[in-house]
């Protein structure tokens, strides 16, 4: 008999508990394994310590916050799970996820659960475009992206210009929508456009093309590894193209991979976390230095961050009926003064304001603002 | 036709790289059988013990060039060797007299097991050799100008590939595992200690993908707990590809492949460079379907 | 264990099965168990993959790890004809069947000489070519990585299967024929000569079996199976992108059979519920899920090597036929040795 | 007249000629044995019969009709059944599914009627199962019917491979070294039931060293030696052949 007392006793501890506090549940979907852990690390820290902040704060309205987190494994088949479980929990509103696709494999599930969304790294076009009334993205559009890549090229006067992507969602929407923005406004002639494979290690074989073609600069809209790579490789073969990027090279793993090559590569990315001069910005990364003893290695976290206060300040307004909260956020919420700056949506849930800069990497391998 | 030398150099080097991990399929595969899924992951673990030599046991502070590659080279492949011993001790042991499949699958959840547990002690970022470790210089050699660091990995793939072929078919016991892979009950009755045999071969096998993943390393600087499932998937394409189970043909699968993929990619396109890659095996089995060196199994009746 | 001959043992099992999703509701597992559901549709779609692959690696004995890429083929194809051709999507599943058997047709014919690990490989390779078709966008019909989404919600009778309830009874409908199509089969002449094949080849010739024949029908009605089970996934997940079909889910398929039993309907259905089933309930170990089912794996093979439930040899209904018939020679009972 | 006719046929394997010209002839319902040394091409000249191999040149006319070069599979369903020199059975399938393998030809369900199981499926199935039951009745295997192929001894091994290929109701029968392997009471046991398989009207031809049974059985003996017909007759003819002794003796001169 005595064998049975322990397991009993934890069986009713449990279901008791939940029904004491009613705190505010808060879902984050993030990519914690697969192909985008590191960005999904990085996110939950980040949200983790917003909370723990609004807690010691006092919570939202009284209420302790719960952050309900889910990993979506980099891949659509994970995040449609993850997605049931979040909304079987019954938390009103979620943040993430980071990848295109693998949001995109969330959208249906979390639209019909009522529950509000909010991307925070997923950049492709098609996510706004689909009319759910309560998704929202604190990242931009690869559109806005394409219009400024083409502008910088413009900007920078090359003529014969390399356009390489690597088929996934994000960097082939953006390949295009450069492409298109460079040849109607007639910017520079596109002597090369092809996908490398990701995750693959060795680029001699392209970049030996390329050298054949010899372009005046390189357009990559990948991932940080394979800019890494490719630069590295570029310094090996002591061959040497202007190459910009697109901000999913925002991430100080390039420079590491990259090494001394990486220097004068350029890139585009909205503000990254010590460029942002507001001042709530600088204490709170401050505090995330001060705990994790590292800067988040790139804006993407960041843009989480701002997800969870939107969500905060949408729920101190108005409760946690998502119907409510996705008005607020789409009337109500006007610059509201976020970790990357200035926050407000359009109707269609897309971030307003144009929050792309041009960045360079510096001798000593540090992401630098260029004017 | 400078650019067409070129990309042979490329397609050389990472097939040196293809060739060294098809030696391990290759390997365990001729005396036991076996498809060792999990030999993808032991080149992963070598590349990152390679990273722990390196970094945090600041060997590469005191040390600089040459001496320091082939330190790495001994360490790592020790180490890996030792793993390659319980793997097979653990995994495939028991099995050797059940169907063979059994130890596929044995062989697929210890090569899931390997990877997670990299994952959970090197964490999930992408890790970075230290650069600078040899010297980043261009040879031009017939106008085409390589880097060293490629030329000092193929010559090392091809002098350790050497060095297993002269073991092989030069040394008494090159003899008793070439016995052990024709006939163990044969072999068995001839005095030589089987189990001891194949355990050694689970000691060079996977010392060989680790020398292949410290190379990796060095060349790529990148290094992340899941490259071993892309390599290892490769690599026995070329063990294949040359007929599995003969040690020359896992060089020439393994170097093929590799040339294969760098034309590919050089002349049709980068995009499909695998598909090429794949679809050139399939064509090569269908006429060959014992590889290119592979013996004609004709099926006695 | 002869308490319910097979029959009535099966559909016990699919009764118990029916009722879970109202049980869970019952018991008030928070969200009414749509996490639970959701584990049991991906295993029951698992679970007719694993069977139709069964066909061809466990009946016929034939190494194959690329049965992934019937799946992506059927699946691609009803959502393509679904989303730009306004098909609804269940009308769609014969279509995606057929596409797929046509295309392990066109595969097989070339392939079906190789022996073994040659014949592994080379499957190991069409699905990576598959998938890299995918990839691409060939004929700007595939929707490149981000594959094909807005796949409409399946229909029957007139009813809109929406929650994950509906679809699990859709889905393990279709398990349930799967199960009783594969028994059919398994014991029927068609059966038995791929298992004449799996045993010993040459012995099957010499007994007038057209072994490529067989090989190839085997593969056919395998890719055909699994064709369909891709339109399921394609009314479950309403999104198909290369990602969801790779190597690794070909490998799990492999492992399922032969983990829970070449050849055994009732094994593979253990391995299914074992093998994804671990997967969900090692969830909360997060990070260190894999791992705890990778050594899973690893002791189970170790401690079944012939499977959890092994095939069993048949039992033939012989009433009134022994004891009947003329011997040329004297009994041969006993199992005397020479 | 001639069931089956060999003429002329040639077989080299990479260079080593293992049949060279061979012409022969066997007559319906008759107990033919081919004799010779290891190496003589027996074995080879059984293969080329049964299409597991192909000869270089030469014909093999079945019933007035020439099977050169067909598949194994259609020689099998044109009446022309073997047996193996190293057992070739399903060891891990029933005794009964062994031999019921040997009716697969003589069967006619496909994919379909297999899943959908029309009566004439049934019927078919029921025919089959009754047959395989009335082979080992014949060879005296029936009571072993359910028990693994691999656990019968190696003389009911044989006789289970006999039976499976009467199973196809063949009209000639290719036996290879039947008598390999057994005791004197099973060869005895062996003779009765070739006896009884010819008395059903099947024509056998088959390799034997156990030179007791072939003198005592066969109607006609053919003796090969180094891929060619060094001699053929009665049994008794063969036995006083000078040739044939120097062959097996090997000659002193």
């Amino acid at each position: 008999m005595k064998r049975y007392l322990l397991p009993a006793a934890l069986f009713l501890l449990a279901t008791l508990s939940p029904a004491m506090a009613a705190n505010v549940k808060i879902g984050l979907m993030a990519p914690l394994t697969g192909a985008y852990a590191s960005e999904g690390e990085d996110m939950e820290k980040l949200v983790r310590l917003l909370v723990e902040e609004k807690n010691k704060a006092g919570g939202i309205n009284g209420a302790a916050v719960e952050l309900v987190v889910e990993d979506d494994g980099s891949t659509p088949r994970d995040a449609g799970n993850a997605a049931n479980r979040l909304t079987a929990k019954g938390v009103p509103v979620v943040i993430g996820t980071y990848g295109s696709a693998i949001t995109e494999a969330s959208q249906e599930i979390y639209a019909e659960a009522g529950i509000v969304q909010i991307a925070t790294g997923s950049t492709s076009i098609r996510l706004t475009a689909k009319g759910f009334a309560r998704f929202f993205r604190t990242c931009p559009r690869d559109d806005e992206q394409g219009r400024v890549a083409a502008e910088t090229i413009a900007r920078l006067g090359y003529k014969k210009i390399a356009i390489l992507h690597d088929n996934s969602v994000y960097a082939k929407g953006l390949a295009e929508e450069s492409r298109d923005r460079i040849l109607k406004d007639g910017i520079a002639e596109i002597i090369f456009y092809d996908a490398l494979q990701p995750n693959e290690r060795d680029y001699s074989a392209i970049l030996t093309k390329l050298k054949g073609i010899n372009p005046e600069a390189i357009l990559f809209t990948g991932y940080y590894t394979e800019a890494g790579l490719l630069l590295r490789q570029m310094a090996e073969m002591k061959w040497f193209a202007p190459m910009i990027g697109g901000d999913a090279t925002n991430n100080v793993g390039l420079v590491e991979i990259a090494g001394p090559a990486a220097k004068g590569y350029r890139f585009i990315s909205p503000a990254l976390p010590e460029d942002i001069d507001t001042p709530q910005a600088k204490a709170f990364l401050a505090a995330y230095k001060a705990k994790y003893r590292s800067m988040p290695s790139s804006i993407w976290p960041v843009l989480a961050g701002d997800a969870f206060n939107v969500l905060a300040a949408a729920i101190e307004a108005r409760g946690t009926d998502p119907e409510a909260i996705a008005a607020y956020l789409h009337r109500d919420l006007k610059d509201f003064d976020g970790l990357s700056g200035k926050i407000s949506f359009d109707e269609k849930g897309d971030r307003v304001g144009d929050l792309y800069r041009l960045y360079e990497v510096d001798a000593r391998g540090k992401f630098v603002l260029v004017p | 036709m400078q650019e067409f030398l070129q990309q042979l150099t490329n397609g050389l080097a990472v097939g040196g790289i293809y060739a060294l991990i098809a030696l391990g399929y290759t390997m365990v595969y001729g005396v036991l059988k076996l498809i060792n899924f999990a030999h993808g992951e032991l080149f992963a673990l070598g590349a990152y013990l390679g990273f722990t030599l390196l970094v945090t046991l600041g060997l590469s502070d005191f040390m600089g060039g040459v001496g320091v590659v082939f330190l790495l080279l001994i360490f790592a492949m020790g180490l890996v060797a030792i793993a390659g011993y319980f793997l097979e001790r653990v995994a495939y042991r028991p099995l050797r007299q059940s169907n063979r499949l059994a130890a596929v699958v044995s062989a697929l959840g210890a090569s899931i097991f390997f990877q997670n547990a990299m994952m959970l002690v090197y964490g999930t970022k992408a890790l970075v050799y230290p650069g600078g470790i040899l010297p980043s210089v261009v040879v031009s050699v017939l106008g085409v100008e390589i880097p060293l660091i490629r030329i000092l990995i193929f010559a090392s793939s091809v002098l350790l590939m050497c060095l297993l072929f002269w073991f092989i078919h030069h040394t008494r016991t090159g003899a008793a595992v070439r016995a052990v892979s024709l006939d163990q009950g044969a072999a068995r009755l001839m005095g030589i200690n089987v189990n001891r045999i194949i355990s050694l071969i689970f000691l060079i096998g996977p010392a060989l993908g680790a020398a292949a993943g410290v190379m990796v390393g060095l060349l790529y600087g990148q290094i992340r707990y899941d490259m071993g499932v892309g390599y290892g998937l490769k690599a026995f394409t070329a063990a294949i590809l040359g007929g599995i189970g003969n040690i020359p043909g896992a060089m020439a699968g393994g170097i093929l492949l590799g040339v294969i993929e760098a034309l590919g990619a050089a002349y049709i396109s980068i995009a499909w460079k695998d598909a090429i890659a794949f679809f050139t095996l399939i064509l090569i089995l269908i006429f060959r379907p014992t590889g290119l060196l592979g013996e004609r199994v004709a099926d006695k009746v | 264990m002869s308490l319910l001959s097979p029959p009535l043992r099966w559909l016990a099992f699919f009764a118990c099965l029916a009722a879970t999703p109202p049980l869970l509701r019952l018991f008030g597992v928070d969200g009414g168990g749509a996490v639970q559901i959701g584990a049991l549709n991906d295993i029951g779609i698992y679970l007719i993959l694993a069977l139709s692959l069964n066909i061809i690696l466990g009946y016929a004995g034939l190494f194959h790890m690329g049965h992934t890429a019937f799946f992506a083929v059927g699946a691609y194809a009803s959502a393509i004809l679904n989303t730009s051709h306004g098909w609804p999507i269940l009308q769609t599943m014969p279509v995606a069947g057929l596409l797929a058997a046509f295309f392990a047709l066109l595969v097989a014919g070339p392939i079906i000489r190789l022996r073994g690990d040659y014949l592994l490989v080379v499957t190991i390779g069409v699905v990576e070519i598959v998938r890299i078709v995918l990839l691409n966008n060939v004929f700007d019909l595939t929707g490149g990585a981000n594959g094909i989404s807005g796949i409409s919600r399946a229909e029957i009778f007139g009813l809109r299967l929406t929650t994950p309830a509906d679809l699990f009874y859709l889905i393990w409908a279709f398990a349930g024929l799967t199960v009783i199509l594969c028994s059919l089969l398994e014991n029927s002449r068609f059966g038995r000569a791929l298992k004449y094949i799996k045993q010993d080849e040459v012995a099957a010739a010499g007994c007038g079996i057209n072994i490529s024949l067989y090989k190839i029908q085997a593969f056919v009605l395998g890719a055909f199976w699994a064709g369909m089970a891709g339109t399921l996934l394609a009314v479950k997940m309403r999104l198909v992108d290369p990602e969801s079909f790779t190597f690794s889910q070909s490998v799990m398929l492999f492992a399922i059979v032969i983990l829970g039993g070449s050849g055994s309907i009732a094994g593979v259905v253990l391995g299914s519920f074992l093998l994804i089933g671990l997967q969900e309930i090692f969830r909360d170990f997060s990070q260190a899920r894999m791992l705890a089912f990778g050594a899973a794996m690893v002791i189970m093979m170790v401690f079944r090597p012939q499977g959890l439930i092994p095939a069993r040899r048949r039992r033939y209904d012989l009433r009134g036929l022994t004891g009947v018939f003329p011997r040329a020679l004297g009994r041969r009972g006993g199992a005397e040795g020479t | 007249m001639s069931l089956l006719a060999l003429r002329n046929l040639f077989k080299t394997f990479s260079g080593l000629v293992a049949v060279a010209g061979i012409s022969l002839e066997v007559e319906e319902k008759a107990i033919v044995g081919l004799i010779g040394p290891n190496g003589a091409g027996k074995t080879t000249v059984f293969n080329l019969i049964t299409g597991n191999s192909r000869p270089d040149s030469g014909e093999i006319i079945f019933d007035r009709r020439p099977i050169t070069g067909l598949p194994t599979h259609s020689i099998v369903r044109l009446g022309i059944a073997r047996t193996f020199q190293n057992i070739r059975l399903f060891q891990e399938m029933s005794v009964l599914e062994n031999v019921l393998s040997g009716c697969h030809c003589r069967m006619r369900a496909g994919l379909f009627s297999s899943l959908f199981r029309p009566p004439s499926q049934r019927r078919e199935e029921r025919a089959a199962v009754e047959r395989a039951m009335r082979e080992l009745a014949f060879a005296g295997l029936d009571e072993r019917h359910a028990d693994p192929a691999g656990s019968l001894s190696y003389g009911n091994q044989r006789l289970l491979e006999i039976a499976r290929a009467l199973a196809s109701d063949p009209r000639f029968l290719i036996l290879d070294e039947p008598a390999g392997g057994m005791n004197d009471q099973e060869t005895a046991d062996l003779m009765g039931l070739i006896a009884a398989i010819q008395a059903r009207g099947v024509t056998v031809l088959l390799i034997e060293h156990d030179m007791n049974l072939v003198m005592k059985i066969c109607d006609k003996v053919i003796v090969l030696e180094y891929g060619a017909v060094i001699a053929e007759g009665t049994p008794a003819q063969v036995k006083g052949n000078p040739q044939v002794i120097d062959a097996y003796l090997g000659s002193d001169g």
